[in-house]
Order: structure tokens, then C-alpha cells, then sequence
């Protein structure tokens, strides 16, 4: 079956429910699922915030801290470190007033991957070139 | 792609349904999704019936509710979950839950 | 005969999405679909055996039992579940405990899958 | 103390999380409390169902035969029976197009109590005459 | 009544709010109620922040978010867990969450 | 010195209102008031033993525990409980299983209530 794509997309905000991050940590499981598939399959998620989901995504996030609980940053920063492709909405965040530095890099973990402010076209794009949406 | 989308609630937080495109789409009320299909408010039926022409309603989710298939709005077919299975597998190829 | 493969991540009792997910379930094996169900969030508390059916509450036990008999292959969230306190010879016996990689696999196989998100 | 009064006031729609099927069951608990209490003492809670909360108390409702669960019907019945005040808001009933005999009564069963279909007002007016207010 | 409501969310589906007449209101927001203190939609701040002078936000929740107490409206007081104590023992009679 | 009761229906994990719940207990108790805990719904769920503390999710067990050591009052609602297939002897130890009317009696006793819906 070789690859199939996927598109995760989070409408929900984080620290709400337990959805919007579970869709990270879900995406971020495409790297060890080699393990259960034939040799040469692969699942490939693009990461997409739309909405009130790009909520929750900006840099400073003291979760730990205060809750002792890990942050939706440092769960951005491990997709970037594996390289998952993140899709933020360009118009949801000009909504909320979020400009794009105020969202993390992983740079200071050596990651080159950043996440990318992308239309609301381009997110319908990988809607349609996923085999599956996934709404978290 | 033809998109089947679940809707679960009856008010939405969400805007996604709005700017969604698909070649085919669907629209599957369930759980209190269904007061879409069965209640006016202020006099007006539920925004999401211009969608498409493709409107379903869970008869067992309308039931439940003490409402009665006749309650749905015309342009909404009623269905119970063996045609959910059909339409899932037959008249559309991805689906979404919102 | 194709497959369907149902994440579902809410709660068991309430929020009649659960309830939705195992009557799906039944409806497509009782066509000759095959079904995945993978449980995250607040279902992976669903796995727990012993629950008791008061008339107030959904109850998942029974028809999960029922549904890995009919051939459905049912899966929780191993992290999610032992966060909740759960342990795995505390579970309904037959349901799977795994990282959320199994989820991905199935879907790999998969003709269909539905993403149900949680409260 | 003497008695307390209590504002249940029930916000969120039936069949959707738990909260309001509880708001329901615990009010119902007032007439069991005084096993807790000291002699003289009571708790009187008066049930309010206001916005979406009122969305889920029509008659008729087949919960239990298609879903193996308590219609909220039926705990509105037992409400009445141990002679709960419940009152549902009028212009919300209005705003769905509800109205007064699609919503059950427990006569039936020999309560004289009836579901009462009262204006915000009079809900807001239960807020302010009780000690404490909970929202469900 | 001297009622204070908790806000919770930041998209509600309620109106209860807006109905709602005490003599003396508080809005104290917490969880992702906090971005109404904090985040404008479309250039326009909460109209929350209108109902009442009353307003407070919690900090650890802020933080939490990635944001900052000088992110918050001027309208609105920044408070901590034991300032809420406070508020809710000393400055109000009766308490929400919504 | 004054008394606060909390119902707490919300679960454990994900939705940050239980993580409230107990700080704000936590805060009040610190200032000398007394405390009472009300679990209902999928906060029922919390009150089993031996949960796992992974960074990813919230716990209650250690929070729940040090309350109760400064003289909170915590009790879950036994059939929200049960119906979940977690009995007594599985639950946090000191934490009191009981019917809802704990919780009406608990709110005739108390200056403050706040009640805190679920998902």
C-alpha cells in the first residue's frame, strides 16, 4: 500500500479537552508505526490548526511549571524535531491577533522544520490529498 | 473527495463546516446534532440545511429525544445506523466528525 | 467487505458519542465489515472490567465483549489508561493495550476510518 | 440552620455530557438528605432549565429502547413525584418552538406536581431567593 | 445577590450571562475563559469585558497559555489562586461556573 | 474561617477545570477555611488508586491525598463510580464513597458552593 497520507486537523483549542493534544501526540506516533506495518508502508499526517485550534500554539507556555504537565509547546517542538509537517491557519491567527513569532521553534533543539502559516486553501489542499481527515 | 460529515451538537463552536469544500458533501446529524434536522430557532431552520442537498438524520438519535421522524424537516432523510454503514462505505470516501 | 477503523476519544457515559461508536460498530459487522476501535482521552477509562449497568448510566463492558466476539478488534491507549489508574489485568479481557501507533497502522489498512474527538 | 434553598439551573442539553442528567439526579438526592442532617434541617433545591438546557425535555422520549439508558424524561417524572419545583424558561422553550404539552407530566404515576413554564424572571428571581447557585 | 461567575471557555454557547442581573457582579476568568482578558477576535475585545467593572484573570492560567499578565485587557485585574479566595470569600455571596 | 464545597464533574484529564479544583482546595485550605470535595460524572473516575504520573497528563492521586492530609473532605458519588467498573477497595484511601445527598448535605453546611459542570 506504500504511503498513505493523513490530514489531523484540530478545531478544538488546547487545554480544554484532552482532543487537541491527543492529535499531536497521535501525529507524532507516525514515527514508530514501521513496527506494525509490511516493509515500505508509511503514514504520513500533516498537522492542521484551524480555528479556535490555533489557540494554545504561542511560545512561553509555563504548563509545567504551574500543573505540572507537559506544555502543547513542547509537544510542537517534538513534531518539529520529527519532522511532521504543521499547518497553522493564516486567517484564524490574524483573527486571534497571534502573529507567527509568537509561535515556538525547536531550533534551540536542532530542528530545522518550522511550523508554517498557511491559508485556509492550503489546509483544504492537504484535506484533499489526504486518503483520510481526522478532525481532533 | 465526497466528504460525509457528523455533526454531534446542536450549537457549534466551530466555523470549519463553513469554509469546508468537497466534490460531494454530505451532512449526517447524530446525537444532538439532530435538533439541526427536527428544531426551528426564532422561527428559522438550522443554517447547515443550505449546505448541500445531502442531509441525513439518525432516526434512533431523534427517538431517543422524544421527537418523531415526522418532526424532520423535508429536506433531510431520516436513517437508522445499517444506512450509516451504506453511505459511509458506498456514497462517500473520507468522513469527518465535528 | 471493507474496513472501517473508529478512534474514539469520549467518555463512556454522558456524551452519547460512545454509545454511537458501538452501535456503528455493530450495524457494520453485522454486514460483513470489518471494524477497528481505538480508544484515547477519556474512552481509554472504558476499558475497565466490572462495570455495573445501573440504568442511569451507559455501559460499555457488554457490548464490547459482544463486539470482539462478532471479530471487531479493540484497542486502548495504553498511556491514557494506566494515567487514569487502570491496569491492564484490571481491563476487559480481549480489548488490546497499545502506544498510539496501532491506531495509525489500522488506519493504514483501512477503507474508512472515522476520528470521533472527545469532550 | 433550618432550611437551605437551592438554584439548579441547568444550562447544557441532555444527551450531551453528563452534567444536566445530574443536575437532575442530584436534585432529586434533597429528599433523602436528612439522613445527614440534623433533625429540622432541610434542603430544598428548585430545578431550573434555561437556554439549550431546555432542549431534551419533551415527552415520548425512547432512550431506554434504543439506548439501554434512563430517558430524561423519566427522571423528570421522578422529580415531579417527589415534588420538586422545576421550572423551564419560557422564552427559551419560545425560541425552539416548544411548547407546554410536548413536555411530560407524571399523573400517570399520581403526582399532582407539574413541570412549570416560567419567564427568565422568575428563574432569575430562584437565583436570588436561594443561598447558593449551582450551574449544570 | 452579589454573584461571581466563573468563565471557563472562551467560545460559550450560553447565554445565561447575558441574562443574568445581580446587584453586584463578578466575572473571574480562568481555564481558556482567560483569552477573553487577553486575545481580541477580529480587532474587537469580549464583549464580556463590558458587562460588568468586576473583572478579574487568573495568572496561572495565563502563564499557562504562553501569554503574559501585561497581555490582559486594562479592564481587567490579574489575580492569583489565593487572591480568588479572597474574592470568593470576602466580595461575593453566591458563585457560578459557566 | 469559613467553608467551601466544590462539585467537581469534570474528568481528570485534559479539560484543566480539575486541575482547578485542586489547587483552588489547596489555596483555600492554606488560608485556614475548610475544604469539601464532591466528585460526580467523569470525575468519579479519579478516585482509583495508582495512577501512573506521566509528564503528559494530569494526576489527581498525590494532589487528592495531600488535601485530605490538611483535612479536605473528598467523597465520590458511588454510582458515577461504580458504573464505571472501579469498586471501593480499587479507590484512593480516605476518600469517602457516597450518594449524592453528601453532597446536598455538605452545601447545607457551607458559606460557599461551586458547583463546576462537566464536559
Amino acid at each position: 500500500m506504500g504511503d498513505v497520507k493523513l490530514a489531523f486537523v484540530v478545531q478544538k483549542p488546547q487545554y480544554k479537552g484532552e482532543t487537541s493534544r491527543l492529535a499531536i501526540t497521535h501525529a507524532i506516533a507516525y514515527q514508530t508505526v514501521e513496527i506494525l506495518l509490511e516493509d515500505g508502508d508509511t503514514v504520513t499526517p500533516t498537522l492542521c490548526f484551524v480555528g479556535e485550534g490555533v489557540l494554545g500554539l504561542q511560545k512561553g507556555q509555563k504548563a509545567m511549571d504551574l500543573y505540572e504537565v507537559t506544555s502543547t509547546e513542547t509537544h510542537l517542538k517534538n513534531c518539529l524535531l520529527v519532522d511532521l509537517d504543521v499547518l497553522v491557519c493564516k486567517e484564524d491567527l490574524a483573527k486571534y491577533g497571534i502573529s507567527e513569532d509568537m509561535m515556538p521553534d525547536a531550533e534551540d533543539m536542532g530542528a530545522d522544520k518550522k511550523i508554517k502559516v498557511a491559508p485556509f486553501s492550503e489546509i483544504q489542499k492537504a484535506m484533499e490529498d489526504a486518503k483520510h481527515i481526522l478532525f481532533f | 473527495m465526497k466528504l460525509a460529515v457528523f455533526v454531534s451538537d446542536f450549537k457549534l463552536t466551530y466555523d470549519t463546516l463553513d469554509r469546508l469544500k468537497a466534490d460531494k458533501l454530505g451532512i449526517i446529524f447524530v446525537a444532538n446534532g439532530v435538533y439541526h434536522a427536527t428544531t426551528k430557532e426564532n422561527g428559522e431552520a438550522s443554517s447547515l440545511l443550505n449546505k448541500t442537498l445531502n442531509l441525513y438524520a439518525l432516526s434512533e438519535d431523534i427517538q431517543t429525544r422524544g421527537m418523531k421522524d415526522a418532526d424532520v424537516d423535508k429536506r433531510v432523510r431520516v436513517v437508522n445506523y445499517s444506512d450509516v454503514v451504506d453511505l459511509i462505505f458506498n456514497e462517500y470516501d473520507k468522513l469527518a466528525w465535528i | 467487505m471493507a474496513t472501517l477503523t473508529v478512534g474514539c476519544f469520549p467518555g463512556l457515559i454522558g456524551n452519547m458519542s460512545y454509545d454511537f461508536v458501538v452501535k456503528l460498530a455493530g450495524a457494520a459487522v453485522n454486514k460483513g465489515h470489518k471494524v477497528n476501535i481505538w480508544f484515547a482521552g477519556n474512552a481509554a477509562g472504558s476499558v475497565k472490567a466490572h462495570q455495573k449497568h445501573l440504568k442511569d448510566y451507559s455501559t460499555g463492558e457488554k457490548h464490547l465483549k459482544a463486539l470482539i466476539e462478532k471479530g471487531v478488534e479493540i484497542c486502548t491507549c495504553e498511556a491514557c489508561t494506566v494515567a487514569r489508574g487502570i491496569q491492564k489485568p484490571e481491563g476487559i479481557e480481549k480489548i488490546q493495550w497499545n502506544a498510539m501507533h496501532w491506531y495509525l497502522a489500522k488506519i493504514h489498512a483501512s477503507d474508512r476510518v472515522l476520528q470521533i474527538g472527545g469532550e
